[in-house]
């Protein structure tokens, strides 16, 4: 039945579209769209980029905002941390260490929270942000990009 | 051949470049800021990667991180285009340093050719012309005389220390000269409390005519002929052609000739343009060179038929050029409009913004190199070029129809653009003549 | 069954159409489709053509249409003749005859109410409906082109 | 020169006719169906008219609303394009007899070559190659015989009144052809009512290989080359190239000398194409002449610089050519894939429809001939094609890969296309190696 993405395309499709109103019921989902008081059709639909993206990864951030609306649990009180730099994501000072954190740890500001090297030089980075680390969301040895979220933190 | 280069630019440069390496059968790898998520290069590479935020230092400038997406990804190579880190050193060097291939010229050339004295000592040495004027600083007025008698007026007066059109005089003849040499001395010291006084030739009507040079690594340099550059703003080239109207074949062939001696004097490799003034008489001298691909190079592929990034890539691996001088045959002219984002009416102000709605000229001998698409928004934090408009017919009279026709089919909105501009200038009578300098926007209203 | 591309045209067709409500339901699906209070920018937004018309005359049946929505007199009745062909339009047989219909004129179905020349043929246009003739579209002389509308009939 | 043309065409051709003329400073008028009220050829006009509704009979067709905007406007010419009334000597006929210029040949030059058998004897009577076979019908099986031992097998037997593939019969060898003959004789008697039967050389593996040729009315025709439209479905062209892969520079000069000869047997005057079969062995035959300018014109422009359309008006108003043959330079090579608006999972299924997002490519080598836009609605009532992209590069196999970058860019939402056919077709080894034939997409599973 219907998937995310058929739901994406029916919003945007709707958001192209004059269509003031829609409700869909099919199966199990209810789908239900309206348009804000009498400004109908704002400029957005033309503001689309003309190519979907490509082969590469969704842009980090963008993926983020999905997973903010997609994820079930309360996200209000979370933020991330985001990389400062391009390189590789290390959770150690070196393979034999253990982790800086791990999912539960509580951080300060200043608590370093992984390691990104860039030619060759270790960053230590830090949390920039107290609170409790609940989600990991790079790979040990993964290449980041600039701006690319780490962790995802609870910060009540 | 490499595998995988990456591309440390943006905008339609980027995109020109991704194009010759998919021609290639190179895998791609694109950088972008977080002002150029949705721009074409990032949508047309193979992978791209964030490397920093909007503003141009902290990535597209942002050396370590470019480095880190190149080691990482295992890219060959990284072709810097032009602007940004195109003519860095430090970026060749640390390039070397990795083991990256830096597609360009040796990091001594760049910097031999990136300081303007040395570049000119450079050239004079390799015997190269260069604007005439006195060695170093005149010490008193008479020898500035002794220059100027030598030389011919008019002659220019210069502050070394000078700037913005500061501490610069116009010397018509040996009348004006000591009046002129004083006052400017005084007024340099006053200004700039630095009253160093140089003197150089001036030109009253200069072309800006350059050569394009390309050299491989078995020391093979050839010449692509000229572009005429002379329609210029603020030093801002706005239209571009090939040949030029003031070229005959003999000077041609003399010029091509000084552009392959000055290149091989820094053992030249890659692509790179010498840039000429050259007057009214067919005297040239040497101004600068610029050791990247230019904005302009279409033109000269389009009478010449080779693609220099094709080529800039192909020497970088250790290729051999694929053409010799003599395989080397000019066909036609070719005129480029830049198609900026900026309102003419408004001293050309930049004007960033959503562009609604795209359409590009088709047809016989319209090419058009842009990164723009509707629905893009022009950031304002680069340059504000969004489309390089370069049309080719086998004669200038042709190639001016030809443009003036494609300018009127070319559909952006959403932005201002210069393409008003543009028609206006191609309806000068003296543009139309071919007869045009460094200064026809300063002389001409358009 | 509706699969999710079904659906898609639907909305596709209903935003295109001037239908303003429209409600659907087979097997579990439900689709109900609304458009914004009175009849609000049609689809002429995104259809607009993306060169703007260059200097020739704006097309003639569009014209008209404008012309029905804009004038203020009551056109629920009224009805145009439109040409047939490519031509140039005469309200008289020759120069000094008296033009076949004037401003008032009761025209029937068979009655002649114009002649198009053509090719140096005189073409004499008919009616093709009753009614009295309200305005003349066309100067004499001109040149009409196919559909152009010649003039506006009242047919009461 | 015309002060003043008439298009009598529309989608990308009339875009393209416009072009030309507006290069030419001439006064353009388009005409349009009801269904083309928003065509881009009616927007880049400067005058345009209704001729009536989208049905083609009623308006492309309409001869009479046709030459009444021409000669109300005062247009001096009419360029009809190809397709509709451009082969059409009835058409050229009117256009003389109110003075208008018809753009193209004389009416005998269209008649003649209009009706098959008559052009091919007017070929045979030129001394221009036709594929060799029985001097009309055969009268019995010996004579059958006898002529296939003459011209060689495989033969192939066809009823003069056939069609649709019936009736024909392709015989390898002497001891089939008794059989055959008997057969395909009493099949055509049953099938049509007619057992008419004629005899011609069969080829099996040949390529369609068409020269272009353009006269002016001084009785000057040179040719440009060949183009091989070999990649064909049901008769339909999908891909065309310059030069062909097929041919040496002998060949092309042998077949480019019996084109002008065919020309020049009709006093032919403005652009024509000469479609000839090329069997394996290098013998070539004359299929027909094509009284105007091609769909895959652009791939020959590519080539030779010349601008076929502008050569067109200018021959049609009365200059001379402005080139001769030995000006005719040939340099790199050309490839076209025609874009169309069809499904080519569900038989190439026609899709007309809105199309919501264009895109062209741009870059080096690039061209697109088009009349698609955002936005434009691709009516159901003509043909099917929405673009063509022309490539250039220095070699066949550069220019291969350009296609393949080019088509890749190629951004067309809204309504399908064979764009993703044309890179499997590009893929393909046979394809990539030049060894094709007409019957290509018979052969192999694209």
């Amino acid at each position: 039945m219907l998937t995310v993405s058929d739901i994406r395309d029916f919003i945007r499709l709707f958001d192209e579209s004059t269509v003031h109103e829609l409700s869909l019921e099919t199966g199990e989902i209810k789908l239900s769209l309206k348009k804000a008081g009498a400004t109908v059709v704002h400029e957005s639909a033309s503001t689309h980029a003309v190519f979907t993206p490509a082969l590469h990864a969704e842009p980090p951030m963008e993926s983020v905002t999905v997973k903010d609306v997609v994820e079930p649990q309360d996200l209000t009180n979370t933020t991330v941390i985001r990389s400062p730099m391009v390189g590789t994501f290390y959770r150690a000072s070196s393979p034999q260490a253990k982790p800086y954190v791990e999912i539960g740890a509580r951080v300060t500001p200043t608590s370093v929270v992984c390691i990104v090297e860039a030619m060759k030089l270790m960053n230590e980075i830090e949390a920039d942000i107290a609170g409790e680390i609940i989600e990991i969301l790079v790979e040990n040895g993964q290449l980041v990009e600039y701006g690319q979220p780490l962790f995802r933190v609870n910060v009540k | 051949m490499f595998n995988k280069v990456l591309v440390a630019n943006r905008g339609e440069i980027a995109v020109r470049i991704l194009r010759a390496c998919k021609e290639l059968g190179i895998h791609t790898v694109a950088v972008y800021s977080e002002a150029d998520r949705e721009a074409l290069h990032v949508q047309l590479a193979d992978e791209a990667y964030c490397i920093g935020p909007a503003i141009a230092k902290h990535s597209y400038l942002n050396i370590a991180n470019i480095m880190s997406v190149a080691t990482s990804v295992g890219a060959e190579a990284i072709h810097p285009g032009y602007g940004f880190l195109a003519e860095n050193s430090d970026f060749a060097d640390v390039c070397a340093a990795v083991g990256v291939k830096f597609i360009g010229p040796s990091v001594m050339a760049i910097e031999k050719m990136g300081d303007k004295s040395t570049a000119k000592a450079t050239m004079k040495a390799a015997g190269v012309p260069v604007v005439p004027g006195s060695d170093g600083l005149l010490h008193d007025a008479e020898e500035a005389l002794t220059v100027a008698k030598r030389i011919g007026f008019p002659v220019i007066i210069k502050a070394t220390a000078g700037g913005g059109g500061k501490g610069i005089r116009v010397v018509r003849d040996e009348a004006e000269l000591l009046t002129a040499f004083t006052l400017a001395e005084s007024e340099a010291g006053m200004a700039f409390g630095n009253s160093g006084i140089y003197l150089e030739k001036y030109l009253t009507h200069p072309r800006h005519i350059e050569i394009q040079v390309i050299g491989d690594s078995f020391g093979h340099v050839i010449h692509l002929g000229e572009r005429d550059c002379s329609i210029q703003r603020r030093m801002q080239k706005l239209i571009e052609e090939a040949p030029s109207p003031a070229l005959d074949q003999t000077l041609r062939l003399k010029m091509g000739e000084a552009a392959v001696k000055a290149a091989k004097a820094v053992d030249y490799e890659g692509a790179g343009t010498i840039e000429f003034l050259l007057d009214e008489d067919g005297s040239f001298y040497f101004m600068e060179m610029n050791t990247r691909v230019q904005v302009e190079h279409p033109v000269t592929e389009g009478i010449t038929g080779i693609d220099i990034v094709k080529e800039q890539i192909r020497v970088a691996s250790g290729l051999a050029l694929s053409v010799t001088q003599d395989e080397v045959i000019f066909r036609g002219h070719a005129i480029e409009c830049r198609i900026n984002a900026e309102d003419d009416t408004k001293n050309f102000m930049p004007c960033p913004g959503t562009i609604t709605a795209y359409h590009a000229p088709g047809g016989f001998g319209i090419r058009v190199d842009s990164a723009a698409y509707a629905g893009y928004r022009v950031p304002p934090y680069y340059d504000s070029m969004i489309a390089k408009l370069i049309v080719w017919a086998p004669t200038r009279s042709e190639a001016i129809a030809r443009m003036e026709r494609a300018l009127h089919e070319f559909h952006i909105e959403g932005v201002k653009t210069t393409i008003d501009f543009h028609l206006r200038l191609l309806h000068h009578e003296k543009f139309i003549q071919g007869d045009v300098t460094t200064r026809f926007l300063e002389n001409y209203e358009i």
